[in-house]
């Protein structure tokens, strides 16, 4: 059930495309006012998230150390498990926006019994989701040639990377297909194990298949019910240059493929899916294990109650005295 | 895992519909073939069941004819003259029979024979090596016999190079284009890193032309259908007596040589 | 025959689809052997916390004050605001699993809730009903719920069941890490007086008299006496420390319990030979005479309240720096919290060894230095006479504590230190030590009587690694840096590889330690005969022991 | 601690990352290509039309250059029977570029203004004409 | 073929079975976990209970053989796993429920033979007393770890009295100091 709403909420968002644009012509709001209301939701909304995070304070610092922490000068520092300075800690955060080495970490050879050595299936969550999240990143800067007038060179190397295996015309995207297997692992992952379907909330659901349904109205564009990308760059360019136009003769696919991912931008901020700006903020893993060699200070650090060595005193001063230990006050 | 049927058939019909199977199904659906549209063969082009070359080797008498038969070649289909020999491309060249026949000569054999230069190319083998290898089937078998190259599909892997025992086939090292001199413009090129060979001239065979090598050969090569008893290559094969090459390798090659033999009195 | 079930129909009892109901709908059952007792009226008003009565969790009544949902609610209000740890922990997780087998509770229980994920859900469904728009207007659907006794009771039972080891957050892709979840969770349960005594009580009395135990002055220094009695039965030398001594050069704080219970009291014996082998200037206190910290598993506020008396005591005796013993969370408390709350300590001197002249400047501004980086620090010198034949009955391995791995990252100086005072040193398998490594199970003032089976249950895979070297390897003695270890695991042990014994560095330190002018011993520090290979003659005895352990020494370098 | 500062920079490296497209194209002509159709052979066409109509052509040229390469290359079918039932000659080089001899101004255009990048020319023929321009 | 080589040929299905009879005795997500996470070390519990019934399962076996008379080291196995169950939320009932769950998985195996396997049910006597006979050490097991259970309990209470007692004079000089650990070998026969 908790997977069957958020799928029915796609398939609606789907029909309320096709009624709206199809039947209703509703192409101005769904191509002009839907995506600019997307984006600026998406932009003030990540902004205001990450600004509400930015203004509640770390009082502690309480890195995660995972490595040998700097001590003694003969000892090996581990510097990126568990780093003293700026250059570690940048480094670590690296790892873990990129490579995301701590999913990595669950990658482990097992022993079972005899000597037989397999790989447990945290690997496939690690590389579903990194995958998916590079897969997603190369489509995005893909999707630029679609809102730049002299594309970019770097988006152009891009696409040539992303078409490097040269199947197919149009040239089939390597990240196409390994943003749709991805996001269909990480569905399947969880409905099928079961502490991870435990755990799901249709909050989970919902952007898997907004994902899914994105990705193939895109992948259908492409490679099999074609669009007319030059009217529909016509109508992108007119969208970027805030000049928006209402290009004649783009079929509804293109429709559903923008209001989807105008869903996605306005979901976003108010969503899970900020772990994307979370992830930067992360006080287990963007401080230094430096704290006995520089104070932190807690903003909001006040003074409190505590009993004094004069009421401790005052409490056992004969106690003291009798078994021989100095006191203050005779 | 266990999971019961129901389960089952939901997480597969919602992965039908969202994931990697969606696009298939609606590949099917969607492939927009205009619908009245099709494909045919050229008419009047030649056919054959099996394509099959005959080469006298008798009647090609010196360097000027095989530069004349490998110059058509090159012309109708652009292939490039590259003089670093590392870097040659070659659908139709030359060798002695030492190479061409290793193994069959002997210290006494004819001289008009031993000394003779022959021409090679593909050998459009029945059983041919390299299409086995190729792993993107870029290179493969024609119905006819005809062993073909596809360099759109072609990685460059050179797998097919290794496994062609007659040495047919040239790797692209370098771009070709500025090693042609007088292209022909209604011929494309090969780009870099693709392997490539005679193609026994299909495109010329589709509209009924002769290929490039046996129109230049003035007779000296023909080019027919195997199966065809009647037709000229089983004539000529019936009258003659004609060596192919690495039989042994089971590969059934397609291109015959005749050989002059004592008494064919035909040098002599 | 036919009578029997057929197998498929069997196969049916078993159900391997997640019930019907959600968490959500699924209520906590508090089960015995798996909680402490609720804090004690006397314990809160000691230190001043509100809503204090008696009450029993195991009653349908938990005598909450009406206005009880409003308290908690205006908590989590407060606490999102200060702890940024906190607000971005409740928003940013996305589910993704890889947290939930990591947990020795849910490895132990098998209590989905246990799953580190669902744990801080317990506090997120809450979060999301009362603080985020979804959660308020889809309720459910959004993953949000209402705040009510269930709930509550819930939190209880299961924030009370997580010992703040930080080994999900080792696994999770944002660092997500539930003892910041599990202690803020802890704070507004104290707003209700919903405490565990087995904390709060040592709370209150360490507020009152300066340690967990409730240890008064005279009693601290009879429990050394005692201690000081058998150093000289084993050694014939006679130690001699000193308490609140002014002008001390050093301060040594340790956690009170190696005060008093075996085996943490033969660790407490190794502090008391090597300094006064070394012939430091130190001192005790008996004011500041606990380093551990249970309150930091009350309330942040709690913790800093107790905690102020290490500086304070500092100051007031005018030492230049501190020594600090063996023990886990009070070093996750000192390397991450003390110099925030009772900072900066300018009074005192960057720790410097007045025996090799080290400079410890990964302790510049606490000013304070952990006893396993200043005795590695004696030992790569040479300063110490060892003769590790004395540990030759042992087969030593280690065992991080959570705090000192995951909040420090103290993994080499520990190993140096047993590899250079026992011969035989054997690790636990990967995956279960250094960052990875697995709770004892007790940890975060829950190793009480009333939860044993709680802390069997967590302690397993520990005690499963444990026992893996065991039969491997022949281990018989697990080392460990932490009061709290010494304790849990001594019990955790017991039950599960009784082969295994728990103890303290220092008390392997203090064993091999050749002490200078002592007498031939007999016994290890526990009483039990020392098992020396075949002596050489007495006379050689005292020669022989440091050749050997120049070269064991030149070896291990 | 807040990292204020550092906060405030990712907030407009953000900003300034996604709203890109905004003002990359500030200053530029906005464009849209018109492929020329001003060959001698098109203009010589009374009613002026391609294999297949516009509409089809515009969206699925692509699709459909590959299923004549592969005709042509693979099954040796060579002859393009059109919807409305007329016979080409499958050949990118004899008879799409027939008509099209103005490969920059027809192909180019929208390639380059759709950054795309087909591999055709690595092999095949651009007309002469441009070949020496 | 006697029901005894019938077993040892059967081993991997009918511990199979067993095993989901064993765990269909916790939460479902956690019995997926408990059956597939293969490393012994982020798995002890699912690992010492399929361990455990395979070493329990040969020692029936071995008693089959024997008539009934084997007295073979099933002591260790059924330790390993009652340990686990004794301190896990089981009543007692519950937590040696799986032993007499192998006569279930027994006869599952022997049913799917159909007619064949009618031969063997004449000998599911000799099985039953077999794990009846392990079912009772079982108990002794049971017991003896839930009595550990509270003198762990109560030693923790012990040591920590033991040196105020010490202070206070109140323990007799000639007691041994380590008394307390010595009293404690005998019970490391537990282990």
């Amino acid at each position: 059930m908790k997977a069957f709403l958020p799928f029915l909420a796609v398939i609606f968002l789907v029909l309320l495309v096709i009624v709206g644009v199809k039947t209703a012509s509703l192409y101005f709001l769904f191509g002009v006012v839907v995506p600019y209301a997307a984006l600026l939701t998406f932009l003030a909304g990540v902004v205001y998230r990450t600004v509400k995070w930015g203004t509640t304070p770390v009082p502690f610092h309480i890195p995660t150390t995972c490595g040998q922490q700097k001590t003694l000068p003969w000892i090996k520092q581990s510097k990126i498990e568990n780093p003293s300075g700026t250059g570690g800690v940048i480094v670590r955060m690296l790892l873990e926006v990129f490579m995301f080495r701590s999913l990595f970490r669950n990658l482990k050879t097992e022993m079972h019994e005899g000597p037989k050595i397999t790989y447990g299936s945290d690997k496939w969550l690690w590389l579903a989701g990194l995958s998916f999240h590079w897969s997603f990143l190369f489509i995005v800067i893909r999707h630029l040639r679609f809102f730049t007038q002299g594309v970019p060179m770097p988006v152009q190397i891009v696409e040539g990377l992303d078409s490097f295996l040269q199947i197919g015309l149009p040239l089939v995207y390597i990240t196409d297909v390994l943003f749709l297997a991805a996001v269909t692992y990480l569905f399947i992952r969880r409905v099928t194990i079961p502490q991870v379907k435990y755990i799901s909330l249709a909050a989970d659901y919902f952007p898997l298949f907004l994902l899914l349904a994105i990705g193939c109205s895109g992948v259908l564009m492409r490679y099999f019910l074609r669009v007319d990308i030059v009217s529909v760059k016509t109508f992108t360019m007119g969208l970027v240059s805030l000049r928006p136009k209402i290009v004649p003769g783009i079929s509804t696919l293109f429709y559903i493929h923008l209001f989807l991912i105008s869903t996605l931008f306005a979901y976003f901020p108010w969503s899970k899916l900020m772990h994307m700006g979370g992830v930067f903020l992360s006080p287990t893993r963007n401080l230094a294990n430096n704290s006995r060699i520089k104070r932190h200070i807690n903003p909001w650090n006040y003074p409190v109650k505590v009993h004094t060595y004069a009421e401790y005193e005052e409490d056992f001063r004969e106690k003291m005295k009798m078994a021989g230990v100095p006191v203050e006050k005779e | 895992m266990s999971m019961d049927r129901r389960e089952f058939m939901k997480i597969a019909a919602l992965s039908a519909v969202f994931g990697v199977g969606g696009p298939l199904l609606m590949g099917k659906l969607g492939a927009r073939n205009l619908e009245a549209s099709e494909f045919g063969l050229t008419p009047g082009g030649k056919r054959a069941k099996r394509w099959a070359m005959v080469i006298d080797v008798s009647k090609i008498k010196g360097p000027a004819d095989y530069a004349r038969i490998t110059r058509a070649c090159r012309k109708a289909h652009n292939v490039p003259v590259i003089p670093d020999p590392k870097h040659e491309v070659m659908w139709i060249w030359t060798d002695d029979y030492e190479h061409v026949f290793e193994g069959t000569d002997n210290p006494y054999m004819e001289a008009n024979v031993k000394d003779q230069t022959f021409l090679l190319m593909c050998n459009h083998c029945d059983h041919p090596a390299c299409v086995r290898v190729c792993p993107t089937k870029a290179t493969f078998k024609r119905p006819d016999g005809i062993v073909m190259q596809d360099y759109h599909r072609c990685i460059g892997c050179r797998f097919c190079m290794a496994a062609c025992p007659y040495g047919s086939r040239s790797f692209n090292w370098v771009d070709p284009r500025p090693y042609i001199k007088d292209p022909n413009p209604t011929y494309p090129t090969r780009m870099i890193g693709v392997v490539e060979k005679c193609t026994f001239c299909v495109e010329r065979l589709d509209q009924g032309l002769d290929p490039a090598c046996v129109l230049a050969s003035n007779g000296a090569m023909v080019s027919g259908d195997l199966m065809d008893p009647n037709g000229p290559v089983r004539k000529l094969l019936a009258s003659n007596f004609t060596l192919r090459r690495k039989p042994d390798l089971g590969t059934s090659p397609n291109v015959y040589y005749v050989i002059a033999v004592i008494g064919g009195g035909k040098n002599a | 025959m036919a009578k029997e079930p057929k197998p498929e129909e069997l196969l049916k009892t078993i159900n391997y689809t997640p019930p019907k109901t959600g968490w959500m709908d699924t209520p906590v059952e508090i089960k015995p052997g798996m909680f402490c007792w609720g804090a004690k009226a006397k314990s809160l008003n000691t230190v001043g916390f509100p809503n204090a009565r008696d009450w029993n969790p195991t009653e349908e009544d938990w005598k909450l004050p009406d206005n009880w949902q409003e308290i908690l609610i205006e908590g989590i209000r407060e606490r999102l605001s200060k702890y940024r740890s906190f607000r971005l922990f409740m928003d940013i997780c996305v589910r993704c699993g890889a947290c939930a087998d990591k947990c020795h509770f849910y490895i132990g229980t098998g209590d989905p809730k246990n799953m580190p994920v669902l744990r801080a859900e317990l506090m997120r469904s809450v979060y999301r009903k009362y603080f985020t728009t979804p959660g308020k207007v889809l309720g459910k659907l959004a993953g949000a719920r209402e705040l009510d006794l269930q709930v509550l009771k819930e939190w209880w039972y299961y924030f009370f069941q997580c010992t703040e080891c930080r080994r999900c957050s080792v696994f999770c892709p944002y660092g997500i890490d539930t003892a910041e979840v599990t202690m803020v969770g802890r704070e507004l349960l104290n707003l209700l007086g919903l405490n565990i005594e087995w904390t709060m009580g040592p709370v209150a009395a360490c507020y009152m008299k300066g340690n967990h135990l409730g240890l008064e002055p005279h009693t601290i220094v009879n429990n050394i006496e005692f201690m000081l009695d058998d150093i000289e039965t084993i050694t014939g030398i006679k130690v001699t420390p000193t308490f609140n001594r002014k002008g001390a050069e050093i301060l040594f704080v340790t956690p009170s319990g190696d005060l008093f219970a075996d085996p943490g009291t033969y660790t407490c014996m190794g502090y008391l030979m090597l300094f006064h082998e070394l012939g430091l200037d130190y001192t005790w206190s008996t004011y500041a005479s606990e380093g551990g910290n249970f309150g930091f598993f009350t309330s942040n506020e709690m913790a800093k309240r107790l905690n102020s008396k290490i500086y304070a005591e500092a100051k007031r005796l005018g030492v230049k720096w501190i020594l600090g013993g063996e023990c886990g969370h009070m070093w996750r408390v000192l390397n991450q919290y003390m110099d925030t709350w009772n900072g900066p300590a300018d009074f005192l001197e960057v720790p410097k060894s007045p025996i090799t002249g080290t400079v410890f400047d990964n302790a510049k501004s606490t000013k304070m230095t952990h006893i396993i980086e200043f005795t590695a620090d004696l030992i790569k010198n040479g300063k110490l006479n060892l003769d590790k034949r004395r540990n030759d009955h042992l087969k030593v391995t280690f065992h991080d504590s959570c705090n000192t791995a995951r909040g420090m990252g103290l993994f080499e100086e520990p190993r140096y230190v047993i590899k250079n005072t026992c011969n035989h040193f054997y690790e636990m398998p990967d995956g279960t030590t250094r960052e990875q490594t697995f709770c004892c199970g007790s940890g975060s003032g829950l190793n009480a009587g009333e939860d044993m089976e709680l802390r069997l249950k967590g302690g397993l895979p520990r005690a499963n690694a444990a026992k893996y070297v065991h039969e491997k390897y022949g281990v018989n003695m697990l080392a460990n840096i932490c009061a709290i270890d010494r304790a849990a695991l001594t019990t955790s042990m017991n039950y599960w590889v009784p082969a295994v014994g728990v103890t303290g560095v220092h008390e392997l330190v203090a064993n091999a330690l050749v002490m200078k002018g002592e007498k031939k011993r007999e016994t290890n520090l526990r009483g039990d005969p020392l098992q020396m290979p075949e002596e050489e003659p007495e006379v050689a005895a005292g020669a022989a022991a440091p050749a050997e352990k120049t070269a064991g020494g030149k070896a291990n370098v | 601690m807040y990292n204020g500062g550092k906060i405030f920079i990712g907030i407009i490296v953000f900003l300034g990352i996604v709203t890109f497209p905004l003002y990359y194209n500030l200053g530029r002509a906005d464009t849209p290509p018109k492929p020329s159709l001003n060959t001698p052979v098109i203009n010589q066409m009374k009613v002026k039309h391609c294999v297949e109509p516009k509409a089809f052509m515009r969206a699925d040229h692509m699709q459909l250059l590959m299923q004549w390469r592969d005709s042509a290359l693979r099954d040796g079918e060579r002859v393009y029977i059109s919807s409305t039932g007329e016979r080409y000659d499958i050949s990118l080089q004899n008879t799409c570029l027939h008509c099209h001899a103005n490969k920059a101004k027809f192909c180019d255009r929208c390639h380059i203004y759709m950054a795309v990048h087909p591999y055709c020319w690595s092999c095949h023929f651009a007309p002469e004409k441009e070949n020496k321009l | 073929m006697d029901l005894k080589s019938f077993l040892s040929e059967k081993r991997q299905a009918v511990l199979e079975r067993w095993l989901d009879y064993v765990l269909s005795s916790y939460p479902s997500q956690t019995a997926e976990f408990l059956k597939n996470r293969k490393n012994q070390f982020a798995n002890p519990v699912g690992n010492i209970i399929s361990e455990g019934i395979g070493g329990v399962f040969d020692a029936v076996l071995a008693d089959l053989e024997a008539g009934g008379q084997s007295d073979s080291g099933v002591a260790d196995f059924l330790e390993n796993i009652i340990k686990v169950r004794a301190i896990q939320d089981f009543s007692a009932s519950e937590a040696l429920g799986f032993v007499f769950s192998l006569k279930r998985a027994v006869r599952g195996e022997i049913d799917a033979l159909g007619e064949d396997g009618e031969g063997f049910y004449k000998e599911l006597g000799r099985l039953d007393g077999s794990v009846d006979k392990i079912a009772l050490a079982a108990f002794d097991v049971y017991v003896r770890c839930r009595e550990k259970i509270y003198e762990l309990k109560a030693d923790e209470v012990r040591k920590h009295t033991f040196r105020l007692l010490q202070q206070a004079n109140l323990i007799c000089e000639t007691l041994p100091r380590k008394g307390g650990e010595n009293d404690d070998n005998p019970e490391e026969k537990i282990g």
